[in-house]
């Protein structure tokens, strides 16, 4: 057992520490925030450049090949950097599409960066609003998908559908639909997708029990990196908040020297290590039986309170300085709060929890 | 113990909103939206000047100034009607300067302001934060000098909030440097036009700006001073107490729950699942104690009395319920709440605001006024004695 | 608004307290706590002397007369000092009785100190085990009781039960029935009851609609001054603890000078502070208007958290010295955690809390 | 990261358990209930025998001193199992005696402890707390001062639990009053019967009782003394490192969580509220963290590493979790979880023992081996670097 980066682990850690350090510095993140800035196309292709678009797709099938707690480093440092990337998204897709036969093609597209696949996951997974809304008509296509990550540049997005009235899961291309921008809490390119076009548009990837199985890998694995990219969320809060408190001096002294204050510091200590073990933990539980997702639940649910937490406690420490807009703090808290409820909420992780402990429902 | 709330009020509170439901057009509405709740622009304005002339402003002031002598919970109602329909308050202007006015300033300094405040014609902007005195209030650094019939002010102050719109700064400055902390820091009244005052924006994570004011050789008049030199500290923390009672942290956060209860009951819904229906009723027992620890401090500066730790009290309770509240809030309304002001998919609560611009603006209140770790210590001090 | 006592009020704090302190001091507390000692009939009869068995049934009716929320003061004062005495469940019954024409000589029975009259009220009182079990069916009286508060003596209980089929409410003569012993976590006196006997030992005071009422206005009442009686207790453990750390050294210094310390004892004191005032003014609501128990049951949920936190909070910073038999910390901390279950738990009063918001039931 | 569990160690514990299964007799868990798990009965003492004969007590013990030579995992599962079942175990005379002597004990202590402890003849009560030194334990005052080949004890000690049935005393004393409170501390083995030891039983909240120890001019040869004079505190703070990776506090809120699914899974049982089922999801997902979170120390220590904030780390999330979790279970069980053991109308885990009881255990663990406090200045000074 070995609870620490392993030596190739500690290598795609530092590239991709450097790498986010460099090209999303503060600056340029409060640009994007302002909307004076987006992640670009040429953005996207220095991230296929990086091999980073498709880590742990098998690489018979165009991807990386690398083994997903390794692909979850990068991840995590997406989050230490809080670089607004979609690579969770792509990641994922790329997974997915990796395991239908007719599909290798669409991992290559994406491993190169030529094609941006975005997936449709979000907040109520489970015939929620986020991916229940499309239905494949005879020839027609109809419906919605909304606050898809990356939406407003993706060419295709990974979707739960109805096909004449079945479950399917389908690569949709995007060229026919409505894209309505959806700014939100953390990030500038979603969109909602409105569709009312070709039904040829969408690939079917599976159907019934298959298309099911998809979209829970599809939940499970969108909601494990989310966990991940917390934990580097809450690294990062934590060491500027220690750096913060040991520099800013009131009655004298530095913050830090307060008793309270190093306490609620050694809370986000707590909050970043317990989110980071549980997140790498539940994936490697993935990684060696995908039909075990429990503790991706587990992590996630844990992670939705570490992050309220977190959110107070840095805020609080940080005073009036945490607010301003120069000042990197406020990027960590709105992006982790939104994550917190996008990859799966609380009522759904508890019902998701609750499901393996063989509990009666409650009487209604 | 006699918990009845008085008939009169309920009354006020009745009629007060009535007659709000007659003032509120759209276009406020719109405004104030539209601002993120944060600019004072044209329809605000003449809304404040309406308010002032049909007595509402001067509520609680003495006859003498043109008030209308009611008590303390007149206030504490009025603010909390306007706060629950998320409505805009000169809050500076009317719980900070007008009181300490009226409580030490000239005669000649009552004249000149107070009844331009009650018509809201002039509005005042607070400076006292600055870069290196934050939570340590009093090791403020902006001097005043004096030169002749003359303050010299140089410094620079942050959070100046509202500096870019307002008449005159409400100034702490540093009058004796060489006394203990505490005891040489004054009050000036200055006139945001006075030469050498430069204002510049700083961007704050829940939408609009604060702002940095520099002052540059300011030069105000003696008259400037309120009340004595040298005792502006005691005036600041004095007027702090009660200022805490007046504006009561509550009906912004009964707004949220409401907001909620509302959007879950509403046709179309789907039922909550379990741990909204858990959440909910924590909220609910969380507001009820809210409500009655907030009437509790009203009811005791109305008695005469200075609630300290129990205004302590009640602002880290409310603290700490609106953080936790917010966050549960975007959990149970689900992605829906995330999505910006503007943008479509999105929801707002019962004042057309979304709770993603409310968790922005939650940071505010755990540092503001003092942060939570300070009222913990009043609390350990004033409740319970135990020195530090 | 006043939230202080009125001159009678503090004359009626005064006076308990000074009465509990001395009759009730921790020797004694510990002598009964082992069981070497017990509330003799003999203490039951100064309650008695002293009106507090009957505090604000009706004068008219037999009883004091007084004002619910001047009795209130009695029961925290009771809680204050942590003193075993069944004044909740006497005054309760008192109340239950005077209400009904035919009962008044019950109620002066219970001022005089002649009967002892107990509620079969306790956790999950809607259904729930406490009160659901009794049957009268034809002659004969068949079922049980748990938990009855002071049933190791009372003369009568007051009890919901089915008479041929039907719900009704009644005062129980307990003299046919089998007693068993049911030490708990706060009390020694606590008894089972089984009946198998003769009905017409059932007095019914109400059927159907006016039982259901009579059973509700018996579980609002028990429930608000157990609040209370955890209102007293919590400002006994916030004294009790001020007092510790205040005198306590270690590391050269009272435990109280560390602010980490301080803050939690600010804890302690919002805690008991938050219960005190929602407890009594649940109350009050109450005395205006008896259909009116929705802020009981929002400050008994408020109680039972608070309960947990000083439990945690004050036991921390005791130490070691707080799990002494021989420090009167844990009788509090016993007797108040035992209180946060009985008189309704956590999960009927969420269910109770739900119901006036009007949000639809869970899906299921 | 390889978070892989050996598959040696997943095979140790199914064979322990089966072996457990076949020496655990009704006796004893009859003898250990009854006791309310403090005391050490006939059945115990057999019970423990045969655990040291099969080698389970020297399980991770060098080869040199009759031990199995087992990697620190094989004693977190020993004591993982043996928690979880709530079957007792020497803890101080394991965990803290043993290591402490194998590593500076002289030969001659070696010889004559190490392996009477490996067959479980003889147990060490542990005397570090006095009346004015508990959480500030460096400020012990019991005093030894070297007479020749002797050291004469006085002084007294509080919370020498077990010291009434144990053999030895492991005992802190101050031997240089002189020194800075940390280096005036030595560790002396001193025989229960020597004289001028009195015991004295102080009664403790969850039943039965602990002792406050007198020494009075207690008598031991020089060869007691564990070490080097005046290294006590050294040698007590390293071998507490160790001591907190090797006592796992998550069984017991493992066997908790299991005993309460089980009891809501069992026939008969009423489906549980909405509290109940949001409030067991929060229970899944704490306890989730804290299995990862001790294979984590574990694992560290496994690889030669000493876990100093992830120590404290654990403690205090596992302190907080329990408390709250057992307060939880009440509430989730009801009037039944508060009746006591051996009354009519109770409820017990899977090991045969009262929530309440365990609600009453709950305390010793937010102050016993150094505060919630104590822990989080650990983690900030350790794991932060922000110094006091």
């Amino acid at each position: 057992m070995l609870f620490a980066d392993s030596e190739e682990q500690a290598l795609i850690r530092q590239t991709a520490r450097a790498y986010f350090a460099d090209k999303y510095p503060a600056e340029r993140l409060y640009a994007i925030e302002r909307g004076d800035s987006a992640v670009a196309a040429s953005d996207v292709r220095e991230l296929a450049d990086l091999g980073w678009l498709a880590l742990f797709a098998p690489a018979d099938a165009g991807g990386g090949g690398i083994a997903m707690l390794d692909a979850a480093v990068v991840i995590d440092e997406c989050g230490y950097a809080a670089a607004p990337v979609p690579l969770a998204a792509s990641n994922v897709a790329a997974d997915l599409l990796s395991r239908r036969p007719g599909f290798a093609g669409d991992v290559t597209k994406i491993a190169s960066g030529t094609t941006f696949v975005s997936v449709a996951s979000g907040t109520r997974l489970r015939g929620g609003a986020a991916g229940g809304g499309l239905v494949a008509d005879g020839r027609r296509l109809r419906g919605e998908l909304r606050q898809v990550p990356f939406g407003n540049r993706a060419a295709v997005v990974l979707a739960p559908l109805r096909v004449d009235g079945d479950r399917a899961f389908a690569a949709v291309a995007l060229d026919g639909c409505a894209r309505d921008e959806a700014r939100t809490l953390d990030r500038r390119d979603f969109a909602h997708l409105r569709f009312d076009g070709d039904a040829s548009l969408a690939r079917v990837m599976a159907t019934g029990a298959e298309a099911e199985a998809m979209h829970e890998r599809c939940d499970a694995l969108f909601t494990a990196f989310a966990v991940v990219e917390t934990a580097g969320m809450l690294q990062r809060v934590l060491e500027m908040t220690v750096e913060y408190i040991s520099q800013r001096v009131q009655f004298g002294q530095p913050i830090a020297k307060f008793q309270a204050a190093r306490h609620r510091a050694a809370e986000l200590l707590m909050q970043a290590e317990t989110v980071r073990w549980t997140a790498y933990h539940a994936l490697w539980r993935f990684q060696e039986d995908d039909r075990d997702t429990r503790e991706i639940w587990l992590a996630k649910h844990w992670a939705i309170r570490a992050v309220e937490r977190t959110f107070q406690v840095s805020h609080l420490l940080h005073g009036g300085v945490g607010v301003g807009t120069d000042y990197p703090l406020h990027l960590y808290t709105q992006a982790m709060s939104a994550l917190a409820v996008r990859a799966g909420g609380m009522g759904e992780m508890v019902d998701r929890t609750l499901e393996p402990l063989g509990v009666a429902a409650a009487r209604r | 113990m006699d918990f009845a709330y008085p008939a009169e009020l309920d009354e006020f509170r009745r009629d007060f909103s009535a007659y709000l439901d007659g003032i509120v057009t759209p276009e406020l509405i719109d405004e104030i939206v539209r601002s993120g709740f944060e600019t004072r622009g044209p329809a605000t304005v003449a809304f404040w000047r309406r308010l002032g002339i049909d007595g509402y402003f001067g509520l609680g002031w003495p006859a003498e100034y043109g008030g209308g002598g009611k008590s303390v919970l007149y206030l504490h109602a009025f603010n909390y009607v306007m706060a629950y329909r998320r409505l805009p308050v000169p809050v500076v202007t009317l719980n900070t300067v007008a009181p300490t006015l009226m409580w030490i300033g000239s005669e000649e300094q009552k004249r000149e302001y107070l009844p331009k405040i009650l018509r809201a014609e002039i509005e005042f902007s607070i400076g006292y934060t600055e870069p290196e005195a934050g939570t340590d209030l009093a090791s403020l650094q902006t001097r005043a000098v004096r030169d002749g019939d003359w303050y010299i002010i140089n410094g620079q102050k942050i959070f100046t909030t509202g500096a870019h719109q307002a008449d005159y700064l409400w100034l702490a400055v540093r009058t004796d440097p060489e006394a203990p902390k505490h005891r040489g820091i004054s009050i000036l009244i200055v006139p945001l036009d006075a030469k050498g005052i430069e204002v510049r924006p700083l961007g704050i994570m829940h939408g609009g700006h604060t702002n940095i004011t520099y002052y540059d050789n300011v030069r105000v008049p003696v008259s400037a001073l309120v009340g004595e030199e040298n005792r502006g500290w005691y005036y600041m923390t004095t007027q702090l107490d009660f200022e805490r009672v007046a504006i009561s942290p509550v009906p912004h956060l009964e707004r949220l729950f409401d907001s909620l209860c509302a959007a879950l009951r509403s046709e179309g819904a789907s039922p909550p699942d379990e741990w909204t229906r858990v959440t909910l009723a924590q909220m609910a027992a969380d507001i009820n104690v809210l409500k009655v620890m907030d009437l509790k401090t009203a009811s005791m500066v109305a008695n005469g009395q200075v609630p300290v730790y129990e205004a302590s009290l009640l602002k880290v309770l409310s603290n700490e319920a609106r953080a936790r509240m917010i966050a549960e809030a975007l959990q149970i309304v689900g992605e829906r709440a995330l999505v910006r002001a503007g943008c479509a998919g999105g929801f707002t609560d019962v004042a057309g605001d979304t709770f993603e611009r409310q968790l922005r603006e939650s940071p505010i209140t755990l540092f503001g006024g003092g942060s939570n770790d300070i009222q913990r210590d009043i609390m350990a001090g004033h409740g319970l004695g135990l020195a530090r």
